[in-house]
């Protein structure tokens, strides 16, 4: 009952403003941020409860020959511990928006969708089959494009949200794919049943065929496909700092804190299932690493502050990525935790400088905020310390989990890690330089304010998380520790060398960006010293040019080729030629269509002579 | 003759005789009032044929009822086809009467012969010989012609009546060419006959020449690749409501022949038709998901869509597993539902014109939340969005087919429904973001507004209890198998 | 006597010669007429066969094949003749209105 | 002598196809396909279909083809003498011809040769039994189909009731 609670409530609400309050934009964000507050109090009263919680009454949904998937709540550890953090950080960013968004013409749209979105989420946390996941999958991303495009009026947003999208669904497709791979390999979509068989096929001593192997691996891979679309992974990463057309709030709850960390939890949810194809580990551990590295290269130089934070989370998500895929799924999980602290943290504080700047992004054209904006100054500062992982805030605990395996597993992806976690420090203490430190260099940071209270309390509560979730006694870092789901998981040793390396690198990234950012001009003082490297890093590696020109290209050379065919097939074959070639230049098959009845009778018999000789073999 | 298997094709013959001669003699009686007469006649015969089909459905589920030496059969396919075809004829009723102005003269002779299309496909979903099969699937086309071209004003409307006309009239010759070629390898028209006769192990050439040339006439009816040309043209030009005719009741009677046929008839001639429908199912993914992307009108665009659809559909088809067929019967139940909320939303819109652009469509949001909405939710289901029953019936289709082991079948289909995602999407984006061209507000009746909200909730209940249709499905699949 | 073969190969031939009518004559009324050649091949090869297999289902077929030429005909030349009141033209390749 | 007749006749029905698709007026396909018809209708007493025979006679050559030729008057007959065919249409317009006949051929090659029993006559009365038994529902059907086809014509062709 409990469970069904946390999962409908949202949906009520979604559907009670759309029905009823879209002409009532204020009730219809109480409504919106009360039922995320009430939710989270639920949540963390069955977390209380814990596995204790009376199991909820299974919904069977679809019985398709003996395939049966009922909609049964998955309530382990595992999924206790997302209910947390998208719930709790999920109200905070409610109650938040009703300060950032409180004078916007479409505040009760935006409530609905939030609320449409906390539905999806939830549902992809207590999901208990992959069909469910997947619905809710498809939610997840619907809510998401449509919240990207928020402001659809803006032209970039409306762009973003296409892009997100589009690259979601390539994605998801791939899962899809998969999803039908394990249901005829294994004939059930079930976790829990797959658990089992996992379970007796590794202890049963069966040793695996080569062609199931290869099954597997390409099973594995596919199911992969949709984490890096959501969890914005190589190379599908394009939409994520794109995303960032949308509000802030937006940003910090969806493509910060909890949708793109949805691919790492589904990686951790069947991680009993990838543990078993440990090659599709390594290349998940790798995309992960490759990821973390090239998003972190690419922060250090951007100018808007939310694409600067936007990367900063793909990094992140790919050390998450790169710790499942060297085995160790419960400091990921951690990680995830805390990280979804610190970067709402960061987020809403970015919020809240925008509030006061008047959406001024460039970070160029801010400075000196550290006097005007004391809160938010001393919130951005905790977020920052944390993220960077500077010993004794939560960040460093759980980086330093994932690195410890990594240290254990594979010594190159440890130097991956530890470069990533250098240039965090560097790219965090250039953004504060740049924001917080010296002059205000410009109008509006000249006349910056301080927020209304309703927006700073859940930063003081996120930063309060932000400091202390990595110690034991609040039992985030142990929440996993013994979860049965990750038996196979590799267990970290403790290297004391790893460990100093790990505590010092924040402070030489830190110091190294002081050095260098000191004192903040117009300008990025990389783009002076190294231009080329800075061009190369603000180009973001030049990913989206590649995809752009790949698809423009692509098009060019099928253009030419309809050409070359226009001109020589159709137009040489004289079908009222001159008049279409002109209009023929669309696509192949738009080509066929004429418009003209004989050239199709043509088409159409020629079609039947082609069928008939093949068939009756008469060539 | 067993009278009483006919029951529903008398009742409606009988309304089709009553509303021609009430016109005839009774002039005064205003159209409007008696086509809505019509309408609520053939609500009720349909009521009456779900509710005792409903009740005797397992009986004819199990067992058949032959009529007429054979010809006609009465089991669970040609229930369903008779649904089906009395949910199609009454949603293109309801959405051509929306627009019959008041001067319109030919609105009960059109009713007249939307009711004629109802009864050929009836006919249809029960013919097993290919006499029947033959006057059926041609009172179905001659309908068509006539009411294709029945804006005869409109030179779009006249334009795609001519090429309809031409175009099957040579595919509905090519076919039955084809069946003259069974007659001369079986000596016989029954489909009972044909069988015994594919079953052999090498079926004589005649056979097999008089099944592809039976093939390629149906392929017209499907707008199945290679013989869909028609397909773009003739929807955009055609009346609205006779486009959503076409592209529900004329596929959906293809459909139903097509599965009778190939499990009943050709049954023993597997290894044959196989690689035909294959290449018929992976042509036409490919022409109607790219063909549709740079349209800039709504309507061509769903001749596409139709297009692709019958490629899915066919996918089914050829995987010749009872999950397959079964499949291919949930699919057109959703597309049926899905498309008589678009199409009827295209006449709430802009009336009868052909031309609908989707630039038209743009700020439909702000006009009318509830056509807008009503559109999302049909074009959402086409694309294939879970939870609507679009969805489920891709994952039905894919997942047959990767049963059968058509991996690059499969694999186009995966990329049909990505591309054509790519073009529904295009259009919902007009329909929430774009610029408006339009900006007066649409005034939507009440009635219109519950039709369609039941179709929505069909759809989404389709889509989301997927059990009862499904195991129907299989059930009429299986009877139809196990014989 | 009479071989089925050759009532098929005569049909067969008038079938061709069908298609070709409907195929390359853009006169409307001509391709119609190419038509009914279609259908009259059918109707030699269902009566051919009829003799060959020694019952009458096949001229029965017959009957109900010209019933059907005369439906289609019926509508087929109102469509004509509504498009000749509109385009004054009644011929296929001048129509274009509706296109890629 | 009925073989003979049989070739003779056949032949002849071919050439008046030909003649039907390549004459420039339209008055003259229709008159040539009147011929093809009688043709056929001889055909079809050879082959035993003696009421067909009258049928084609009567229904098709009387009825369809004046119907035919009526419209042809309407629009007027010189329509259509002016354009001459377009090689891309020639050229697959032969292909298609060529490849169906030499599918037929082979068709016919590798057909056993079926000259079975004389068949049953296709009297009027053969065929009245069997179409009031077996094909009662066709042939209601095909009533129907004529009644559409009547109120089609109707519904399309009808002066508007406004414009006279």
């Amino acid at each position: 009952m409990l469970l069904w609670l946390i999962l409908l409530l949202p949906l009520a609400s979604f559907a009670v403003i759309g029905l009823f309050l879209l002409n009532r934009p204020r009730l219809a964000s109480m409504v919106s941020a009360g039922t995320a507050v009430t939710t989270a109090i639920l949540a963390l009263a069955a977390i209380w409860k814990g596995n204790s919680v009376e199991p909820a009454a299974v919904f069977s949904w679809l019985r398709v020959s003996h395939l049966r998937i009922d909609f049964t709540p998955e309530w382990d550890r595992l999924a206790q511990l997302m209910t947390f953090v998208v719930t709790f950080v999920g109200a905070l960013i409610h109650v938040y928006s009703l300060g950032y968004m409180k004078n916007d013409a479409g505040k009760a749209r935006f409530f609905a969708y939030m609320s449409l979105f906390m539905f999806s989420m939830q549902g992809i946390v207590l999901a208990g089959n992959f069909v469910v996941m997947f619905v809710f999958w498809e939610l997840v991303g619907l809510s998401s494009y449509l919240l990207i495009g928020f402001w659809y009026e803006k032209p970039g947003a409306a762009e973003a949200g296409k892009k997100a999208l589009l690259v979601n669904k390539l994605g998801d497709f791939g899962f899809m794919v998969g999803i039908l791979m394990v249901w005829s390999i294994f004939q059930t979509v079930d976790f829990q049943r797959l658990g089992e068989m996992a379970w007796l096929s590794v202890t049963g001593g069966n040793e695996m065929s080569a062609e199931l192997k290869s099954w597997l691996m390409l099973m594995g891979l596919l199911l992969f496909c949709g984490v890096a679309g959501k969890s914005a992974q190589l190379p599908l990463h394009v939409w994520l700092p794109d995303a960032m057309e949308g509000p802030t709030p937006v940003s910090a709850l969806i493509h910060a804190a909890t949708m793109v960390a949805a691919g790492v939890y589904m990686l951790c949810r069947i991680f009993f299932f990838l543990a078993w194809i440990p090659d599709v580990l390594t290349v998940i551990a790798w995309v992960g690493g490759a990821t973390a590295l090239f998003a972190a290269l690419c922060a250090v130089a951007q100018d808007d502050i939310k694409r600067v934070l936007a990367y900063s989370t793909m990094s992140q998500l790919g050390l998450m990525v790169m710790g499942v895929g060297l085995g160790g799924p419960a400091p990921a999980m951690f990680h995830l935790t805390t990280h979804a602290f610190f970067k709402a943290l960061l987020f809403l504080a970015a919020g809240s400088v925008l509030v006061a700047l008047h959406h001024e992004q460039n970070i160029w054209r801010m400075g000196g905020l550290r006097a005007k904006l004391p809160v938010t100054f001393l919130a951005f500062l905790a977020g920052m310390l944390a993220l960077s992982g500077v010993p004794g805030l939560s960040g460093f605990f759980s980086k330093d989990e994932i690195l410890m395996v990594a240290f254990a597993r594979d010594k190159v992806l440890f130097g991956v890690g530890t470069a990533v976690s250098f240039l965090t420090a560097f790219y965090m203490t250039r953004l504060m330089a740049a924001v917080f430190a010296g002059r205000a260099r410009s109008e509006a940071a000249d006349h910056a304010r301080e927020t209304p209270a309703v927006m700073l309390m859940p930063l003081v509560i996120l930063a309060l998380l932000s400091v202390a979730a990595g110690y034991s006694f609040l039992g985030v870092k142990d929440a996993l520790r013994d979860f049965a789901g990750f038996a196979s998981a590799a267990q970290a040793g403790h290297s004391p060398l790893a460990f100093w390396i790990l505590a010092g690198v924040p402070f030489a990234g830190i110091a190294a960006g002081w050095l260098m950012y000191r004192d903040v001009s117009r300008n990025d003082a990389l783009a002076c010293r190294a231009p080329l490297l800075h061009r190369l890093l603000a180009g973001r590696l030049w990913f989206d040019e590649l995809y752009d020109a790949l698809v423009r290209h692509g098009q060019g050379g099928l253009t030419t080729v309809l050409n070359w065919f226009d001109t020589w097939v159709v137009d040489c074959c004289g079908v009222k030629g001159v008049s279409l070639s002109t209009m023929c230049l669309g696509n192949l098959l738009r080509c066929f269509h004429s418009g003209n009845l004989q050239t199709y009778l043509i088409y159409l018999s020629l079609a039947l002579v082609i069928l008939i000789f093949w068939k009756l073999a008469l060539f | 003759m067993e009278i009483h298997l006919l029951k529903s094709e008398m009742a409606v013959a009988l309304l089709m005789g009553w509303l021609l001669l009430v016109d005839l003699f009774m002039p005064r009686i205003p159209k409007r009032y008696l086509a809505r007469t019509a309408v609520v006649f053939l609500l009720g015969i349909t009521g009456w044929l779900v509710w005792t089909g409903a009740g005797v459905g397992e009986r004819w589920m199990e067992g058949v009822l032959v009529g007429g030496g054979g010809m006609f059969v009465l089991d669970g396919l040609a229930l369903w086809g008779k649904e089906f075809a009395f949910w199609a004829a009454l949603f293109a009723m309801v959405a051509g009467m929306r627009f019959a102005g008041k001067d319109d003269d030919h609105l009960v002779e059109r009713v007249f012969l939307q009711l004629a299309a109802c009864l050929g496909m009836m006919l249809l979903a029960s013919a097993s010989h290919f006499a029947l099969v033959f006057v059926a699937l041609e009172l179905v086309t001659v309908v068509f012609y006539v009411l294709v071209a029945s804006r005869r004003h409109d030179g779009l409307s006249v334009e795609a009546g001519v090429k309809y006309l031409i175009y099957g009239a040579m595919s509905s010759g090519v076919m039955l060419y084809g069946m003259a070629l069974v007659y001369g390898a079986t000596g016989s028209l029954g489909f009972a006959e044909t069988a015994r006769v594919a079953a052999q192990p090498t079926p004589p050439m005649l056979l097999k020449m008089g099944l592809l040339l039976m093939l390629a006439g149906l392929g017209f009816k499907l707008a199945a690749a290679p013989f869909h040309w028609w397909a773009p043209d003739v929807y955009e030009g055609a009346p609205t409501p006779v486009t959503a005719f076409l592209a529900t009741l004329s596929k959906g009677a293809g459909f139903v022949l097509l599965v009778r046929m190939l499990t009943v008839a050709f049954g023993g001639m597997k290894e044959f038709w196989l690689p035909v429908i294959g290449v018929m199912a992976g042509l036409s993914l490919l022409f109607g998901s790219l063909g549709g992307i740079s349209q800039t009108s709504l309507k061509r665009l769903m001749g596409y869509s139709s297009v692709a659809h019958t490629g899915f559909m066919l996918l089914g088809v050829a995987a010749v597993s009872c999950a397959g067929l079964g499949g291919v019967l949930y699919y057109l139940t959703g597309y049926l539902l899905a498309n008589a909320l678009v199409f009827g939303v295209m006449c709430e819109t802009s009336g009868e014109n052909p031309y609908q652009e989707i630039r038209e469509y743009a700020g439909l949001g702000a006009r009318s939340r509830w056509l807008a909405g009503a559109l999302l939710i049909g074009l959402l289901s086409l694309s294939g969005i879970p939870p609507l029953a679009g969805f489920v019936a891709k994952l039905l289709m894919f997942k047959a087919a990767w049963q059968g082991g058509m991996t690059v079948l499969l694999g186009i289909a995966l990329l049909a429904a990505v591309v054509s995602l790519y073009y529904y999407l295009n259009v919902i984006r007009h329909m929430y973001a774009g610029e408006p061209v339009l900006t007066d507000g649409l005034r939507v009746p009440y009635g219109v507004k519950l039709l369609q909200g039941a179709l929505a909730a069909g759809v989404v209940a389709v889509g989301f209890f997927p059990g009862p249709w499904w195991d129907g499905s299989l059930m009429i699949v299986r009877a139809l198998a196990g014989r | 006597m009479i071989a089925a073969n050759d009532c098929l190969l005569m049909s067969g031939a008038l079938f061709a010669l069908g298609v070709a009518g409907v195929i390359l004559r853009r006169n409307i009324l001509v391709q119609l007429m190419s038509l009914e050649m279609i259908l009259n091949a059918a109707n030699l090869a269902l009566a051919g066969f009829s003799r060959a297999h020694g019952n009458l289902d096949g001229q029965v077929m017959v009957f109900f094949i010209i019933t059907v030429a005369a439906a289609e005909v019926a509508v087929g030349l109102a469509i004509v003749v509504i498009l000749f009141r509109l385009k004054k033209t009644a011929h296929v390749h001048e129509l274009a209105g509706l296109k890629l | 002598m009925t073989a003979a007749l049989f070739y003779i006749m056949g032949l002849a029905m071919l050439g008046f196809g030909v003649a039907v698709i390549t004459s420039r007026n339209p008055v003259n396909s229709a008159m040539s396909l009147v011929l093809l018809l009688a043709a056929m209708s001889g055909l079809f007493v050879l082959l035993g279909a003696f009421f067909l025979a009258a049928v084609q006679v009567l229904v098709y050559a009387g009825a369809i083809m004046v119907v035919f030729l009526f419209v042809i008057m309407f629009l007027g007959p010189d329509e259509g003498v002016r354009r001459r065919l377009h090689w891309f249409g020639a050229i697959n317009g032969l292909l298609v011809v060529v490849a169906l006949l030499y599918a037929f051929f082979t068709l016919a090659g590798k057909q056993p040769p079926m000259i079975g029993a004389e068949g049953r006559a296709g009297t009027v009365e053969s065929l009245g039994r069997l179409l009031f038994s077996k094909y009662l529902l066709p042939f209601e059907v095909a009533s129907v189909l004529l009644l559409v086809a009547i109120v089609g014509a109707v519904v399309l062709a009808r002066k508007d009731a406004r414009s006279s």
